[in-house]
């Protein structure tokens, strides 16, 4: 099994964007791997529904910060909506691939993302005094542009490059 | 840039012992089982060998194997001496910080109807001699406890296992694969009945491994075919690579004194300036009973495979435990053995020096490895 | 003066493999399982050889599964194989001229409580197909039938045999050792389960063997440990030895053509003029379905051994059958299996060239050969 | 196992000493061993109770011809008595040792020696017309010059060389 991370990866590692902790935070959330112990706590900043800020901190390997530095790039500027319809496969496929033993660290920053923006929608539904669901017809919309078949598409190459 | 740290991984060839390999490989390529006088002139040149490989171990010539590698012969052994032991017993002891070529021969050993038992280890690697005594039954065949840990580099007192093993009459197997050349091992004064060793590990040929045997006790085959090695182990004599194991140990053996020291001062030199210079780090393992050429170090609150790639980019190899665990995610079993939190687990490093690291090396690895555990530490979400 | 006509014993090294391996020993020496990037430097080289070499046979990279030596992979399969589909069957079948690796490998298998038979050749050694055909049960889980004979070079059809192996849905193992560079063998189109290289025999290093494995059947390892090979083959990767036994495969089939025009010249030559010029000999195994290295002579009247040592000793090597039934006194079972009569079992010699053979070199052997059979005629006992 | 030979056994095997047959021989016998298949014929010629010629022919290994060899010498000019008595440990330990699956051929080769003054004595018997007894003082003399311990001082050496 090989551990041969692309080079995109390697500078994703090396040098991490969005590491650390956003000030002021709107939400913030703890995802962890209980088989190989990594873990991730991200914050979040949300304007007028957008991601305007995603930073994290990682204790985990090369592709775990990685894949948390890539994601924290490619929500920037989402809608909640659209952000949490983002699907771990376009990590790794922005990654040129990663090795499959490694796949899971693309799951766990998803993870972490939607938890984010899940204690987040609370945190509004508190303030507000009402559930946090008005957002409903955008993710909708938000959805039939991504069409499933793409996201095969994507997966694809991605699997059979972890083959080799 | 290249600063090899991981010995216990494999180690570069000596040009020495690859002269002498290449010589066999173009000058006396015969098959040491033909009968003509390329062949047996080899024939003779394995006796030698083994001559001179039983003299360093005080062991007889007759009671070497040589192998294709050091796993082959540990499951050899292990498999080979309960299979053909059913007589005698069941019972099968291993300590919990085996390499994994013994750990699986033995759980394999179970699904056939043998029994298993691990002998536990303190919090500094050592067998616990109390608790390997009240393992051992009446029908324990063989104890399995190796000589020197491949993670922690822990040393074991051969002498006092062998002894409370033989004393209830089972049979005494040891790794030796991390022993070369930082244990002399006197087999015979110890009265060890198998004994493991691979080439690679010390400035020798890949693909090549010895194990001593006891001929007294009955063993079985694992790879049967052309009855090489007294049948015990079968297939064309590996010549280049059994003269290139004999010359790498004898080397290791002749130039041990003057090693020993220059590894133990770099390797002491690396661990008092991370003490002194990074906070929060923790030695694994004994730090007195260990081969002078191992350190594995927790750095609390970073991932070890974080820390291992950041120094890999700045040339510099080191490994987070042995290398066969590397690429699984498994943790390392031997870390939790000696009573490792499960929090700490992942923050482990080892650094293994060999015979051809310098003091600039050393240097440059610190150095390194102050900005990666810096940069790492930068971001950690643990307190 | 050295005149090495045992080339199916072993091959003297290919200096251009010698080269590669030795850049690795010294360049790219990290443990492929490491994760530091002069490890993974060599898992990658490790995948590459791979899609290399399966692509010699026609197979896919992830069925290779590199071994020792070809006995340990011979091994692996018979054992493996039939170990892990007892609830498939428990009955084998292996020819009964195959080498003594997949001979004992089975017969061990009988003390385990499978059925063996084996599948006998016709007078030029050739498997009888109709016998096979109702040797096979319903129960019958694996063939192993050679490809090439080591003793006599005799080809076998693996297409016909593959056929009525799997029209009855068993597994079929072919011992292709003494095949490369012979034939060109597709794995695929032959529909092939298992498939054992060695890398010595053609011209590669010793230490190291291949076996192609067919994934959708169950198998379980011979040697267990740190996981590598898919867990089919534990052990450090021997980096070296793979990319030599690659190597040397690649140079083998390149160069393949123009060398078997070469060989089969000096082959044929050989044997014309000992037909013409020594008295009462005779060719074993067909001569037509044979590879073109190969000669396996009875010379009537006198003793194998002997004539090879007064061969020996004018430099010439030569081999009474296989060089591992060379040193214990057994006579060679595959002979037998071709009906040769026990008076003529022990006086055979089988001449086996390589790629370094000259013509000077036939000439100067068929020189001592005619002094060397005259000599020993002049005292046999025997009309 | 090793199959390599002393010099002398070379010497004995390429440049074998009595091989052929006597011309009017006395004596002839074939033995021959069914393992390996060796074959040696004995003929021989005895001159006043003593080995005057010892000649064979041989189908074997280069062992099988170099004991032979050796066998043919040593006996020459002994008395049959003396003959019937020789060991073969003496070739071994005169041939500097033989690899251990070879000593059989030593054993071959004494096996031959007895048979053809068996026959010998037989003939000699049968042309006299009494049994062949006459000599028996003078084994007993010759075995007491041979001690047995001489011999296992002899087999010693042999054997620790071959175990190397
Ligand atoms: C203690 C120990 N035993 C056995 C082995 C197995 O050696 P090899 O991989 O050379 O077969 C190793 C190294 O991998 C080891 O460190
Ligand atoms: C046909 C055949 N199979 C298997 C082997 C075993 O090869 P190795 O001795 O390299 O393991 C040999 C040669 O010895 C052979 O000729």
């Amino acid at each position: 099994m090989s551990l041969n991370y692309t080079k995109k990866t390697i500078d994703n590692f090396l040098h991490p964007k969005n590491s650390g902790e956003v000030k002021n935070a709107d939400a913030r959330a703890d995802v962890g791997n209980m088989v190989c112990g990594d873990q991730l706590t991200f914050t979040i900043k949300v304007v007028d529904g957008k991601i305007k800020e995603l930073k994290y901190l990682s204790f985990g390997c090369a592709s775990n910060i990685a894949t948390a530095s890539v994601l924290s790039e490619k929500v920037k500027g989402m809608t909640l909506a659209q952000a949490k319809k983002f699907n771990w496969n376009e990590i790794v496929s922005d990654l040129g691939g990663l090795p499959t033993q490694k796949i899971h660290c693309s799951v766990l920053a998803v993870e972490g993302l939607q938890k984010v923006i899940a204690v987040y929608e609370k945190n509004q539904a508190k303030m507000a005094g009402k559930p946090a669901v008005a957002k409903k017809a955008v993710t909708k919309k938000v959805a039939a542009k991504k069409p499933v078949a793409k996201k095969v598409a994507i997966k694809k190459p991605v699997n059979k490059k972890l083959k080799k | 840039m290249l600063i090899y740290l991981d010995n216990a991984a494999t180690t570069k060839i000596d040009p020495r012992v690859f002269a002498k390999m290449k010589d066999f490989y173009f000058n006396h390529y015969g098959n040491a089982s033909s009968i003509h006088f390329l062949g047996q002139a080899n024939d003779l040149k394995i006796a030698e060998c083994k001559e001179k490989v039983a003299k360093i171990f005080n062991s007889q010539p007759e009671n070497i194997v040589f192998t294709g590698s050091a796993t082959e012969a540990n499951n050899f052994i292990i498999k080979g001496v309960m299979r053909a032991n059913k007589n005698k017993g069941n019972h099968l002891i291993v300590s919990n910080i085996e390499h994994p070529c013994v750990m699986n021969s033995a759980r394999e050993l179970v699904a056939e109807g043998f029994e298993l038992d691990f002998a536990p280890v303190d919090s500094k690697g050592l067998i616990k001699l109390d608790e390997l005594a009240k393992l051992i039954r009446p029908t324990t065949v063989l104890v399995s406890i190796m000589a020197v840990n491949n993670e922690i580099g822990v040393i074991q007192d051969l002498a006092a296992i062998s002894k409370l093993v033989h004393a209830s009459g089972a049979y005494f197997h040891t790794d030796a694969v991390q022993a070369v050349p930082y244990l002399k091992i006197d087999i015979k004064k110890l009265n060890i009945d198998y004994l493991t060793i691979s080439a690679h590990k010390f400035h020798g040929p890949l693909g090549v491994g010895a194990v001593f045997i006891n001929r007294k006790i009955k063993i079985k085959a694992l790879i049967s075919g052309g009855g090489q090695e007294n049948n015990l182990r079968s297939g064309t004599y590996n010549v280049p690579g059994i003269v290139g194991l004999t010359e790498a140990l004898l080397l290791s053996y002749k130039e041990r004194g003057e090693y020993l020291k220059k590894v133990k001062a770099l390797r002491n030199y690396l661990w008092q300036r991370i003490k002194k210079e990074i906070p929060d780090v923790v030695l694994n393992g004994d730090f007195v009973k260990r081969t002078p050429n191992n350190l594995n170090i927790l750095f609390r609150r970073i991932e070890g495979e974080a820390i291992l790639m950041d120094l890999s980019f700045k040339g510099i190899c080191v490994s987070t435990g042995s290398a066969c665990s590397a690429v699984n995610l498994k943790v390392s079993s031997v870390l939790r053995s000696i009573g490792l939190v499960e929090d700490n687990l992942n923050s482990n490093i080892r650094f293994t020096l060999g015979k051809y690291n310098t003091k600039k090396e050393i240097d440059y690895t610190i150095k390194c490895l102050k900005d990666t555990v810096k940069r790492l530490r930068a971001f950690t979400p643990i307190k």
